[in-house]
């Protein structure tokens, strides 16, 4: 089952994705990334990540697509999205992804036996993932979790100063 | 485990704090208090800022001069140690040097803001945990901290197209490297199951060199701090980025974030990825060699000095790798003793730059400073010791630096990389003898009948500090290299 | 007093600083500041020479303080007899080119005098320093001053001559540092410290391999500044477009270091590299073609001041001709001929430079006749060209016979191409004075010139009298030299100078001396 | 006095007489200058005269005086050395240079630079007695230069004649080489004696009895060989003779002092004073014998036909020269010596009364144009006709005895040959001629042209007077043992003494050959009285009047072809190759970049901007990646990336 | 079909990387090219998740909850930067941002 939705989920996000950057209207990759970010969203669901599976949804789907819609109906694309959407070296940049990507999987092949990981430490209880998260995040990463919100904090007013006609 | 924040977590987290705080506070003061009267008080403010940062550096030096060697906190997410001490003190000159060049500056091109102030401070926080950090996501966060300030403030001349262009290119850039980077990170934190570095070098060194996924992550970790060092080939941001910027962003950007950088393509490669060391290194020669080519020749044929400062910046970031590629203790201690006169040469070299500009004067054309030589004499000189100082002649601090890496380059019997690297002082010679040229040489009018130099007293005692640490580094160089070995290897 | 040397290093700085703060717009007393602190130069100067002490082998007026413990880099300077003619010819060439600046340097004087005195700063620590860092320091602290007065001061094409010589003369040093850095860890693999001084790192043993490498890094340094033959090209056109002073001083002393390095660093801190046959039989060779390559290429100039700095080259290469034939005789006449020539050559450069004054063209073809309109000129022009010919008498003369009887001890075939020198030098230098200075004044512009003044003999006359003097009586140099120059051969080549006694002394078989015994039927 | 110690005063007199002249002498008036320079060679002609009586005294007939010491490279000093060759030189030297000075005083009345010239010439006899008292080779070497030094400046003297310093220059220079060889053979003789002091070297000779080189080339041979190069320089020798005629661009008093009396008979002096090291290398000294033959024979066939009258007189040098090195290379040292006094009479003589000729035709020169002098200039005419007696050999003169001697010993000393004997006893016979041709066409017949010609002031007759009275005597001092009463042998005891005499071979049939050479003296005058304004025209009068080509050939194969070409050519090399290499080192870099210069020259030039842009552009890769595309830039990234991941699954 | 395991998560994140990746090179539009860096970092969420759940520790999640908060940080300065840049100069294709070059 897992197996199934595995794929399942995997199809939709790189479907997703392969669709957000070859759609010709902004509006449209905004829609097929939603559609990629609920794929992976799934692949933490699958992974027992339930709280981030919620962040996903929530910050991402909610959040930052909201920003960009907002920004593409600011900017008016219809113009753009009149003109060639893809820049002249496109070709060279698939050719390069292919490239990287053969190799990847050359090395990932020749180098299969040294592909080990530790062995993997017995999942967690699916209960208490979020109780967990939670004590992890303000114990261990507390920091992190406070420079984040100066990060944040360093955002909001950088977007602000920037996109403000006069300050 | 069982304390959250402990009295040495809140010891080690101060200078961060103070510069929080202080970036804070004038992030919310020109909210509050904005109008065009209080820039006196941003001012001092961040100065007060930075006097705290360094007044609680000090306390930690003190501790750490009574021969601890590392204070960790936060389990061990970060630690100050000589290591850190170092590169935070660097930090701290820059930001300094870079809050007093800017008022002047600021206030030709129109955009004195707060934020400004802020952003200079919260940079350097982040700068703080890329120097202290022992921990992945301390890192990453840090990191991204600094580059969303830096973003903000090369796009800070935000009525000018090659301000924006500047910070919308470095943001592309910025951010495609930080997903390469995230994804290396994810890989390290795969291969080891945690983000402690010392735990990943730990894990590391058990597996084979040819292990597949241990080569994608370090590929994808090396390409994202390569690129933050600006080495070619990940470069090329670096010269669009530092023309567009307002200059004294530049000056911040060339320094603070290059030695930043460098803080933390140290600790990982010395301290998480020395087992691979086999495995990084030719990439890291190549990637050298190829920064010191396209640096230095690049550089050779711009004619806005801002570029060409950017040009041979990426040198500069060869030559420093190859401190790392030597990774001896010579090497090591070459590029903190590198950085540190880099610093104090490059601010130089760019605050000149920031006088230059003035009312209808850009001031950053190679042109432009014909005849420097013959309205402000002292600018001119000042300007003449940095370029010679990054070109790497004696009796410069410049000289030391590069002694340092030839030093390590010979030690480790490099013999080969140290004749090419010498050999591009000479090509560095030139383009920068252009500028010499320009200002000393060439005595079209241009310059005498400008309206004078935009100097203020912020920038005269920057210039003095740089200019008198320029010289005096390379005449008497003992306290720079007895800091950096006691930094380093005590 | 203890700390004699640094006075005479030091001097001319000090006395650049306080030029420094006087106002540009008093252009008189910056020059009587400036001709000041040089005639001060050269009088602090004078007691190095009364009180060395020429029997004693070793150096003198030595002074030694760290300065960089953790590298190793101390200040140590000191001098022998080699560095005592150099140094004193540095101060008294310094004086000479800035007493001679007075009329010739209008715009920009202050910068124009204080990077003169600067340069002179670099001079002479090149020549005191005991310790390879501070040598490098010093070595590199000559280029600015230098590239700014060609630069500034000089010709038509003077910013290409100038970064010219910039380019060439630091890449060279560059590589020449690394050359120093492996010497410098050799003797730490050996001693565990690090020192630069040049005392300590003549006690490394090295494999001969890596005393080639450290030998041919060190060459390329040396030999850019010399400048040997295949590295010369930036010699002409410096000299060419520096101003009068500025390439009296190139000429008289910049050019020197080079050779001042080949003797003091390469041959005593690898012996065994300098006497590899392979290395010697290069540079050998190189220096051969220097002389007759650089004397051909004299002959063909039309312009005056060119032809002078390819004659440089000329005589640079006798002068490292004489050091790589590491005889006693070679190594003094080089030094000897170092000293002439900067002298000589210097007076030439002076010469051009009086009436590149007066008519502002250096075209041989401008000029013609001059004897008849500046007779005392033409005279002084006479000395000087006879000097540089190597006209007996005259210090030419002794440095390079001297060079040429070194030579002659290990090759004679060295000793008779390089003679060929003599004879070029003679065509071209007599051909220059025919040109310009005999004959008709076909020139009109020519005529209504100036003859030397009261300051312009006031620069020829201690000239030609060192000229002569050296020429007449050279024994002093010979023997402040003998000593350090002893101490080299034995370290170059051990045994030398007993072999050469012995064989003065011994009786030499006949069948030694002859091919073949004559049969005994002719005997008379 | 003790003339002896004080040698050291000969040289200084002219010495100060020179500084004077040259430093003081422009505000010295002409009648002061008159004075002081003769009057300085005077003294030292009798500080010389005393020197030389105080030497005869002395048992060992040498004295050597050292003064300081110079060299230390070979160990050199400053210091002189007065023996018979010497004193012989000095006496020469200072006397005749004595005689010449007064000379010059009348001649050079008129002429601009009187003080330089005097200076100079003052300067030469200090140079010369340099060389001749000089205790070693190296400060005969100074000498040496010095009087080629001073030999330049006075040729050059009317330097506002193109042809007078492009003759000095050419003396110079051909004399350098000469000088190349003579340095090479000091050194040579330093590294094997480990001296060059003459009484050193000659005792180290001694002591080691060396073989003399017959069968094979040695050392000693190269030593001597280079020594007689450098002796062909200064002595005009075939092949380097070719700048003494050009000389004759220079004032007549200095063509009779330098050019003929003194100087030039450099070369034979430095050999006779070898003649230790020459005699233990029979082989050069018969290169010597045949390259004086040689010479001797083939100046005085140039000399037949020259037109102009300093010209003959020159060739007629050349040729004398020749006599005196055929004389040395056979070993008959004195008699080179005695041959070399001797000429130094007649010859100077020749030359002042050829410039009095000159003088008193106010500057003519081609014998062509004058003619019938004899009633004008008497005086002039009586004592160049002893003159012109002495030199063709004519019984009882100067000339007929040393001449006689030299013939004498290359037919019979053993190393002469027949046929150097038949070479000599031509070229005597062709002197003979081509002298009293230049006497006829001068002095006799009518005048071929308007001039006015008067007699010169007694300034200039006088020592004309005193030298025909030498012409006439010097020969008495050795008359040959055939004729002469025994106490008429001084000079060649004086000198065979120091020589050490050595008169092997075959028995002289002297009566013979001094009849068969006053025959070929009288052959000579009949030719001349017969044919001499006759103008043959043929190949071999054209191929004689211009010095068969010899000039031409060198000029074509030396001066363009060699050093011109070479030094064109190096030139080029300098400029094209290695400057080239290097630029083409750089040429990457500029390439690459632009060149400041090409930079420079488009804004001074003005060129288009699109001009500049595309080469800029399309020069330059290193820039050309900052296409300021950000995702060019990103993909510039990118592949970076590739690059690693393709190294690493290389690896 | 075999069971999942850590691989096939890596080769998905590695695709998706790769797709943003190529995104990002190849649209002129530059909110899609700052949608193709969602992507990019996305793939390294997956992978951080992925591995947490192997490890059975929290840090991976974590750190992947930093990643989104930079990744909606960057966004949102980028669009910032963005709408600065169109109101200067008008335009949102890539390839028309170029004054800053050679």
């Amino acid at each position: 089952m897992d197996t199934l939705f595995f794929y399942s989920f995997a199809v939709l996000t790189l479907l997703g994705a392969v669709l957000t950057i070859t759609r010709k209207s902004a509006v449209h990759s905004a829609i097929w990334l939603i559609v990629s970010l609920m794929g992976v969203a799934g692949l933490f669901l699958l992974q027992h990540a339930e709280f981030l599976f919620a962040v996903q949804i929530v910050l991402y789907i909610g959040g930052i697509m909201v920003l960009f819609l907002f920004v593409i109906m600011l900017v008016n694309l219809e113009e753009a999205a009149r003109e060639a959407q893809f820049n002249k070296q496109w070709w060279l940049a698939l050719a390069c992804a292919l490239i990287i990507a053969g190799e990847v999987f050359f090395v990932i092949r020749r180098g299969s036996d040294a592909f080990q990981l530790p062995p993997s430490v017995a999942p967690a209880g699916q209960e208490g993932n979020v109780q967990m998260l939670a004590d992890a995040l303000f114990k261990n990463y507390l920091l992190p979790f406070e420079v984040a919100s100066i990060l944040l904090l360093v955002a909001i007013v950088g977007s602000v100063v920037m996109a403000k006609k006069r300050i | 485990m069982t304390d959250l924040y402990t009295a040495t977590d809140h010891f080690v987290l101060l200078p961060a704090i103070m510069l929080a705080l202080f970036g804070c506070a004038l992030l919310l003061f020109e909210f509050v208090l904005g109008g065009r009267d209080t820039r006196n008080w941003l001012m001092s403010i961040a100065l007060a800022g930075l006097g705290a940062t360094g007044w609680s550096l000090w306390r930690q030096q003190v501790e750490i001069n009574k021969g601890i060697d590392t204070i960790n906190a936060f389990n061990g997410s970060v630690v100050v140690d000589g290591f850190s001490l170092l590169f935070n003190w660097i930090f701290l000159a820059c930001a300094f040097i870079v809050l007093l060049i800017s008022y002047r500056y600021l206030e030709i091109e129109g955009e004195h803001h707060g934020e400004y102030y802020g952003l200079v401070l919260l940079a350097q926080c982040g700068m703080f945990f890329l120097a202290t950090g022992m921990d992945l996501v301390t890192l990453f966060i840090g990191l991204e901290l600094m580059a969303l300030c830096f973003y903000i403030m090369v796009g800070f001349l935000r009525g000018q197209k090659r301000s924006n262009e500047a910070a919308l290119k470095y943001l592309l850039l910025g951010g495609f490297s930080s997903g390469f980077l995230a994804f290396g990170f994810s890989i390290l934190y795969g291969l080891s199951g945690s983000t402690n570095l010392h735990v990943i070098a730990e894990k590391i060194s058990g597996r084979s060199a040819t292990d597949p996924v241990l080569l994608l992550g370090i590929a994808t970790t090396m390409v994202g701090l390569l690129f933050k060092i600006s080495a070619a080939p990940f470069h090329m941001w670096a010269p669009d980025a530092y023309e567009g910027a307002p200059t004294s962003v530049t000056a911040y950007l060339s320094v603070g974030s290059k030695a930043a950088s460098f803080a933390i393509l140290l600790r990982i490669f010395l301290v998480a990825l020395p087992s691979a060391r086999e495995a990084w290194l030719p990439v890291i020669i190549v990637v050298a060699m190829l920064s010191l080519l396209i640096g230095n020749l690049a550089a050779i044929a711009q004619t806005n000095i801002k570029r060409l400062l950017a040009y041979s910046s990426i040198s500069h970031a060869g030559y420093m790798l190859l401190g790392l590629v030597a990774g001896n203790e010579t090497g090591i201690k070459g590029i903190a003793v590198y950085l540190v006169v880099y610093t104090f040469m490059n601010l130089g070299a760019l605050l000149v730059i920031v006088a230059m500009r003035r009312a209808d004067i850009i001031g950053e054309d190679v042109d432009e400073f014909a005849g420097l030589v013959h309205k402000h004499p002292v600018y001119a000189v000042f300007m003449l010791i940095f370029l010679l100082s990054l070109a790497g002649i004696p009796p410069t601090a410049g000289f030391l630096g590069k002694l340092y890496i030839f030093l390590a380059l010979i030690e480790t019997g490099h013999w080969g990389l140290a004749i090419i690297a010498s050999l591009f002082v000479a090509v560095a010679i030139y383009y920068y003898f252009r500028i010499v040229r320009s200002m000393f040489i060439r005595t079209e009018a241009s310059e005498t009948a400008a309206p004078p130099l935009a100097s203020s007293w912020g920038i005269r005692v920057a210039l003095g500090i740089t200019g008198a640490l320029t010289l005096l580094f390379g005449i008497f160089p003992e306290p720079v290299i007895r800091f950096a070995q006691e930094s380093l290897y005590r | 007093m203890d700390h004699l040397l640094s006075l005479v290093v030091f001097t001319p700085l000090v006395g650049m600083l306080l030029l420094l703060l006087i106002p540009g717009s008093n252009k008189q007393l910056i020059r009587y500041w400036a001709n000041f602190v040089g005639l001060l130069g050269f009088v602090v100067s004078l007691p190095l020479m009364t009180g060395f002490n020429k029997g004693q082998a070793g150096y003198q007026f030595y002074e030694h303080a760290d300065w960089i413990p953790s590298i190793g880099a101390t200040y140590t300077i000191g001098i022998d007899g080699i560095s005592l003619l150099l140094v004193l010819l540095t101060t008294f060439m310094g004086f000479i080119s800035i007493l001679c600046s007075w009329s010739a340097i209008q715009d920009r004087v202050k910068e124009y005098y204080a990077m003169f005195l600067l340069l002179q700063v670099g001079m002479l620590g090149v020549f005191v320093s005991l310790d390879f860092f501070l040598f490098y320091m010093f070595w590199e602290l000559v280029l600015i001053p230098m590239y700014f007065i060609i630069g500034i001061w000089g010709g038509e094409r003077k910013l290409y001559a100038a970064i010219k010589f910039f380019l060439y003369t630091a890449a060279g040093s560059v590589l020449m540092l690394l050359g120093i850095l492996l010497l410098y860890f050799q003797y730490r693999a050996q001693f565990g410290v690090y020192t630069f001084e040049i005392a300590k790192l003549m006690n490394t043993t090295m494999p001969l391999d890596i005393q080639r490498w450290v030998f041919w890094a060190l060459f390329l340094g040396f030999a850019v500044k010399v400048p040997m033959f295949p590295f010369h090209t930036w010699l002409p056109d410096a000299h060419t477009e520096a101003p009068t002073a500025g390439s009296v001083i190139l000429a008289g002393v910049l050019l020197k270091m080079g050779t001042y390095g080949f003797i003091r660093f390469s041959l005593p801190l690898l012996p065994k590299a300098s006497i590899d046959p392979f290395i010697v039989q290069v540079l050998a060779v190189l220096s051969i073609i220097g002389i007759i390559y650089g004397a051909m290429v004299s002959l063909m100039q039309k312009d005056w001041k060119k032809l002078v700095a390819y004659s440089s080259v000329s005589h640079l290469g006798f002068c490292t001709l004489g050091i790589f034939a590491m005889t006693p005789n070679g190594l003094t006449g080089s030094v000897i001929q170092q000293i002439n020539h900067g002298l000589s050559t210097g007076m030439l450069f002076l010469v051009v430079g009086v009436i590149y004054e007066r008519r502002h063209t250096r075209e041989i073809a401008e000029y013609g006749g001059l004897a008849k309109v500046m007779p005392n000129y033409a005279v002084v022009f006479a000395i000087a060209m006879l000097s540089s010919a190597g006209l007996p008498m005259l210090n030419g003369f002794i440095g390079e016979f001297t060079i040429l009887a070194g030579v002659f001890e290990i090759n004679k075939l060295w000793a008779g191409l390089a003679s060929s020198g003599v004879i070029l030098a003679a065509a071209y230098l007599l051909w220059l004075y025919q040109r310009t200075m005999l004959g008709k004044v076909t020139n009109p512009k020519n005529e209504g010139l100036k003859d030397l003044n009261l300051r312009e003999w006031a620069i020829f006359t201690p000239m030609i009298a060192l000229c002569f003097w050296i020429g007449l009586y050279p024994k002093p140099l010979f023997d402040v030299l003998e000593k350090p120059v002893a101490q080299i051969v034995e370290r170059v080549r051990p045994g030398y100078l007993q072999q050469q006694q012995q064989k003065l002394e011994a009786p030499i078989p006949a069948a030694a001396v002859l091919v073949e015994p004559r049969p005994a039927g002719h005997a008379q | 006095m003790n003339f002896l110690d004080s040698i050291w005063l000969i040289p200084l007199f002219p010495l100060m007489g020179a500084l004077i002249m040259l430093l003081f002498g422009r505000r010295l008036p002409n009648s002061v200058v008159r004075f002081i320079c003769p009057g300085t060679i005077g003294f030292s002609f009798l500080l010389s005269v005393g020197a030389v009586i105080q030497l005869s005294s002395t048992a060992e007939k040498s004295h050597e005086f050292i003064q300081w010491f110079w060299m230390p490279a070979i160990k050199a000093d400053w210091g002189f050395l007065l023996d018979p060759l010497s004193s012989v030189m000095i006496l020469v030297v200072t006397g005749i240079g004595f005689l010449i000075h007064v000379y010059a005083t009348g001649y050079m009345a008129h002429e601009g630079g009187f003080y330089r010239f005097f200076g100079y010439l003052n300067l030469f006899v200090f140079f010369m007695l340099i060389l001749v008292l000089a205790n070693n080779y190296l400060l005969l070497f100074v000498g040496w230069e010095g009087v080629g030094l001073c030999s330049y400046l006075l040729i050059g003297f009317y330097f506002e004649k193109k042809s007078a310093s492009d003759a000095g220059m050419k003396a110079f220079i051909v004399n350098r080489i000469g000088d190349a060889a003579f340095i090479l053979g000091m050194l040579y003789m330093f590294g094997l004696t480990g001296s060059v002091r003459f009484t050193q070297v000659a005792a180290w000779f001694e002591s080691h009895h060396l073989p003399a080189e017959t069968a094979a080339w040695g050392m000693l041979s190269t030593i001597a060989l280079l020594f007689f190069i450098g002796a062909t320089g200064k002595s005009a020798q075939f092949p380097l003779y070719v700048w003494l005629p050009d000389a004759m661009e220079g004032p007549t008093p200095v063509s009779a002092l330098i050019h003929a009396a003194t100087m030039v008979t450099a070369g034979v002096y430095m050999v006779a004073r070898s003649h230790v090291l020459f005699e233990l290398t029979p082989m050069t000294s018969e290169i010597v014998a045949v390259v004086g033959g040689f010479t001797a024979i083939f100046a005085a066939s140039i000399g037949l036909v020259q037109n102009d009258i300093k010209r003959v007189l020159a060739y007629s040098t050349v040729s004398q020269l020749g006599f005196m090195f055929l004389a040395a290379g056979v070993g008959a040292y004195w008699v080179a010596v005695f041959h070399l006094v001797t000429h130094a009479f007649f010859k100077a003589l020749l030359f002042l009364g050829a410039g009095s000729v000159i003088h008193g035709m106010s500057g003519e020169q081609d014998m062509r144009h004058m003619g019938g002098l004899k009633k004008y200039m008497p005086t002039t005419h009586w004592t160049m006709f002893i003159a012109t007696l002495a030199i063709s050999g004519i019984p009882g003169l100067a000339g007929f005895f040393s001449k006689d001697e030299i013939l004498a010993q290359v037919y019979g000393s053993a190393h002469g040959s027949k046929a150097l004997y038949v070479v000599g006893i031509t070229t005597a016979l062709m002197t003979s001629f081509y002298m009293w041709r230049l006497m006829y066409m001068t002095f006799y017949g009518t005048a071929r042209s308007h001039v006015h010609a008067h007699e010169s002031p007694k300034s200039m007759t006088v020592p004309l007077q005193v030298l025909a009275v030498g012409s006439v005597l010097a020969g008495w001092l050795a008359v040959p043992k055939l004729f002469g009463p025994v106490g008429f042998h001084t000079f060649s005891d004086w000198l065979e003494h120091y020589f050490g005499a050595e008169h092997g071979g075959h028995d002289i049939p002297e009566l013979a050959l001094t009849s068969l050479s006053v025959l070929a003296a009288v052959l000579g005058i009949w030719i001349a009285s017969r044919i001499y304004l006759k103008v043959w025209d043929g190949p071999l009068y054209r191929a004689l009047l211009n010095k068969w080509y010899v000039d031409e050939i060198y000029n074509y194969l030396f001066v363009n072809g060699l050093v011109k070409g070479g030094a064109k050519w190096m030139f080029w090399v300098d400029r094209n190759v290695l400057d080239g290499g290097v630029n083409g080192a750089g040429w990457m870099t500029r390439t690459v970049s632009t060149l400041a210069m090409w930079w420079d020259t488009w804004i001074v030039d003005g060129l288009v901007r699109f001009t500049a842009f595309t080469v800029k552009v399309a020069g330059y890769p290193a820039r050309l990646i900052e296409t300021g595309q950000v995702q060019t830039y990103a993909l510039g990234f990118f592949i970076g990336v590739l690059a690693l991941l393709g190294y690493f699954m290389a690896r | 079909m075999a069971p999942i395991s850590i691989g096939h998560y890596l080769v998905v994140s590695t695709a998706l990387l790769l797709i943003g990746a190529l995104g990002v090179l190849t649209r002129r539009n530059i909110v899609i090219i700052l949608m193709s860096l969602e992507l990019i970092l996305n793939a390294a969420n997956i992978n951080l998740i992925a591995f947490s759940r192997y490890y059975g520790n929290m840090d991976g999640q974590i750190f992947a909850m930093f990643i989104i908060t930079v990744a909606v940080a960057e966004a949102a300065v980028g669009l910032g930067i963005l709408i600065a840049m169109f109101r200067n100069k008008g335009t949102v294709l890539a390839d028309e941002i170029n004054l800053l070059k050679w």
